[in-house]
């Protein structure tokens, strides 16, 4: 579809009516924030960030961590799906390999013998939230990240797993059967 | 010594020759464009000095003619050399040794 | 040899620049910071102080907290980061653009009366009698620092930059040096401090009611005044590629423009040159439309240091006024396409100031006749 | 010797100094760094021209020469591409005859500037000052026709070089 551009009538040509358009945006804001003292930071918490912590809202994009099941057993099975997807190549996962370690659940069949996340590259894009097939790892909420070294940065599977914590309510294949008996009742949404 | 106008004029000469010797020297077209503007602004300074030290604005105003002759000329042989540029991707005066284009 | 001279002038070359220009600048930035954060719904820097400060009384709490010690830290950072020189660039000219950026900017202010008598100094570093031309052909030096920066890069953005940056100062110093041509045919002089002290007599160009003594011929002039005032305004945008117009370091399409390949401080000098081309542009607008040190009650030259004083600190509140609009202008105006902005400064500003100076001719001519 | 004696020394060096080296740079022979030491010859010669009282020609000459069309040289260059200039076997031939050539000019022009007497006769203490005004009134009364001739030049130059620049040179 190609749209035409409109030609530009005489005031727009002008540009006046814009200037004062946009003087009257910036001066409302200007004037709300500076005199009014409201803004982002008064609006959603007590005080300014550091010494009041800021609070997060439901579907922030965090720091990705690794999530374990309701048993404490790691939910990862190494299946590098969201290493691939990484659009930074954030994420780096050595399989098990020759090593034959075993998945600690019985459900899977491995686990990764090392997981890294250098967050330094991380984007928060949440695409190996979306992939993994197993619901193992979630951006979290966590948007403070620091560190004094650049090797400090990347984080092993130890610190993901620890970070990650447990969440027993999300389970994956639970939903896939709802959504597969949803289906074939053919629910017609107009 | 006080400063006088043989002085001025020794620069002067001294400044047109380096343009003439770029002019000769050089083979990149452009450099010897701005040879040739070397040598213009020798007889600027000339008749500048000449004009202060005989009490006389004529030659200043002849300085400034030249300056918008000059940059009148900048520009045609500028676009001539983009032009020429154009046809035979080469600025080198040695490249440009035949008559017609 | 002229001893008094010579110590004056250094004296005020000194203090002009250090005393006032550099901080300036680095205030401007933080000025910068906070009023796009208010015009964003943020606060701005509100975290940098010193210690032990706020224990004064009164004023310590706002010392910690408005970002007023921000400007120290950000000069202290770009000085401390890692200065990185990319390989395959051209290393001298890399290394003398910024500086060819940052000089021309200061010595703008040379020519500029930025008050009338201190004692019996002039308040101006170098009163001369081609003031304006001067000054023309010192902000024409500044395309050299962006043309070598984006040349020197050897990278393509910048050099698409650095080409667009000088078309564009190019294009718009013609329209910027007709658009002044009315304000010297009404003063009939090219040096700023006679043409500040006939506005203090007769009328601000811009405003000719702020005057000694109210004459018709500054009423007449009104509308042609405005019509050079506007031109100005915004080829000095233009020059000081600010936005509407900052299409050489437009981040969308070109990354950073010329200074894509710079860091730490050779940074820090360009975009410290573009606030002092900033703090340049609005000394002329006030010198030349608005007056300069002159108010209304205080038009002769001051002959009291308290005088003096007061108009320094006159002309300086007026430059922060342009400055403020500077950056306001910012954040109320897109980005104009490339076209549009070459359209806009050869179709209509240049054949406008043409106009502009025709019909101020003619109506001097008519006044003087009579 | 006054002050304004030794700032003489200072320019006129800086100017030859620079000259030399937009001609023969030992260091570089790339286009961009002849067209800069020009720029830098040219901002030294109105230094030479502020000594000389020619106020308003010192700005013009910054402001045209420096401002204008030295940034449309480097423009041209930068467009251009132009890589640097090949270090050539010198020919002996050439090279004798064009110092030769050069030395004959220059030998030439010192000896009339240094030999004839009218000119090192005592001149009077100079007093003219090349202001704009002074400048603007000479230029509108005694040189009005070539001056108008001079805009129609610039007007042709202008429309020359627009249909130079055209895509397809016909």
């Amino acid at each position: 579809m190609i749209v035409q551009r409109k030609p530009l009538t005489f005031w727009e040509r002008l540009y006046l009516p814009a200037i004062a358009g946009g003087f009257k945006v910036t001066w409302k804001h200007f004037r709300r924030t500076l005199f009014g003292g409201d803004n982002a930071a008064k609006q959603t918490s007590k005080g300014y960030y550091p010494e009041v912590p800021w609070t997060v809202a439901d579907g922030y994009r965090g720091a990705p961590y690794l999530l374990k099941d309701q048993d404490g057993n790691t939910k990862c099975v190494s299946c590098q799906l969201c290493e691939f997807v990484c659009p930074p190549k954030a994420i780096k996962i050595t399989p098990p390999g020759d090593s034959g370690l075993k998945a600690d659940r019985s459900n899977a069949e491995k686990m990764p013998l090392e997981f890294e996340i250098n967050m330094l590259r991380c984007i928060f894009c949440g695409f190996c939230q979306e992939v993994c097939p197993e619901e193992a790892i979630f951006l979290q909420k966590d948007y403070s990240l620091t560190g004094l070294t650049r090797s400090e940065m990347i984080y092993d599977k130890e610190k993901l797993l620890a970070l990650g914590g447990t969440n027993a309510g999300i389970q994956k294949w639970k939903h896939k059967l709802e959504e597969a008996k949803v289906q074939e009742t053919f629910p017609v949404k107009l | 010594m006080h400063v006088g106008l043989e002085h001025y004029l020794v620069v002067t000469a001294l400044l047109f020759s380096l343009g003439l010797l770029g002019v000769i020297a050089r083979r990149n077209l452009l450099v010897i464009y701005m040879s040739l503007e070397l040598m213009l602004n020798a007889a600027n300074l000339a008749l500048v000095s000449f004009s202060r030290f005989t009490d006389n604005l004529n030659g200043q105003v002849m300085v400034f003619f030249i300056i918008t002759v000059a940059a009148a000329e900048v520009a045609v042989g500028l676009a001539l050399i983009v032009a020429l540029y154009r046809k035979k991707q080469t600025a080198h005066v040695e490249d440009l040794t035949t008559m017609k284009l | 040899m002229d001893w008094n001279f010579v110590i004056f002038s250094t004296l005020k070359i000194l203090c002009v620049i250090f005393l006032a220009l550099m901080p300036m600048v680095a205030y401007a930035v933080l000025a910068e910071r906070k009023i796009s954060a208010f015009i964003q719904d943020r606060v701005g820097p509100n975290r940098v102080s010193l210690p032990l400060i706020g224990g004064i009384p009164i004023i310590g709490p706002f010392l910690t907290r408005w970002g007023v010690w921000q400007p120290m830290a950000d000069g202290l950072k770009a000085f401390l980061k890692e200065d990185f020189t990319p390989n395959y660039v051209r290393k001298a000219y890399f290394w003398l653009a910024p500086a060819l950026t940052m000089t021309p900017a200061f010595l703008t202010i040379a020519v500029i009366p930025f008050g009338s008598n201190l004692g019996n100094q002039k308040m101006v570093i170098a009163d001369l009698n081609v003031g304006i031309l001067y000054t023309f052909g010192i902000v024409s030096l500044g395309v050299y620092g962006i043309v070598l920066a984006g040349y020197a890069s050897n990278s393509k953005y910048p050099f698409l930059g650095g080409i667009r940056s000088t078309a564009q100062m190019i294009s718009y110093e013609i329209a910027m040096g007709m658009s002044v041509i009315p304000v010297f045919l009404v003063a009939g002089d090219l040096n700023l401090s006679k043409i500040v002290e006939r506005q203090a007599l007769e009328g601000w160009f811009a405003l000719p009611f702020m005057a000694q003594q109210q004459t018709l011929m500054s009423y007449l002039l009104w509308p042609c005044a405005m019509i050079s005032f506007f031109i100005f305004l915004v080829s000095a945008f233009a020059e000081t590629n600010r936005l509407p117009f900052d299409l050489p370091e437009s981040e969308t399409e070109l990354v950073a423009g010329y200074n894509t390949e710079y860091s730490s401080i050779k940074f820090a000098l360009f975009f410290m040159g573009e606030y002092a081309n900033m703090i340049a542009a609005s000394c002329m607008m006030v010198t030349l439309f608005f007056g300069g040190w002159s108010l209304p009650g205080l038009a002769t030259p001051a002959n009291t240091i308290l005088a003096g004083l007061l108009h320094i600190g006159v002309f300086v509140g007026k430059m922060l006024v342009f400055m403020v609009l500077f950056i306001w202008v910012r954040w109320m105006l897109p980005r104009f396409r490339y076209d549009q902005l070459m359209d806009l400064g050869w179709r209509r500003f240049v054949p406008l100031a043409l106009a502009n100076i025709l019909v101020t001719a003619t109506v001097l001519l008519l006044l003087n006749s009579k | 010797m006054a002050a304004q004696d030794y700032l003489f020394y200072i320019f006129a060096a800086l100017t030859l100094l620079c000259g030399l080296l937009v001609v023969v740079n030992p260091f570089s022979r790339n286009p961009v760094t002849s067209a800069m030491f020009l720029v830098l010859t040219i901002v030294s010669m109105a230094g030479l021209f502020v000594l000389l009282h020619a106020f308003f020609l010192a700005a013009v000459q910054i402001l045209v020469y420096a401002g204008a069309v030295m940034v449309l040289f480097l423009f041209v260059i930068m467009l251009l591409d132009l890589k640097e200039e090949e270090r050539r076997k010198i020919r002996l031939f050439g090279l004798i005859t064009g110092l030769l050539s050069v030395l004959a000019v220059l030998g030439v022009v010192l000896k009339t500037y240094l030999v004839d007497s009218r000119l090192s006769a005592n001149l009077q203490p100079p007093t003219i000052e090349g202001g704009t005004a002074a400048l603007g009134t000479i230029l509108f009364k005694n040189y009005l026709l070539p001056f108008e001739i001079l805009s129609l030049l610039l007007l042709v130059a202008m429309v020359g070089v627009i249909l130079l620049s055209k895509k397809d040179l016909k």
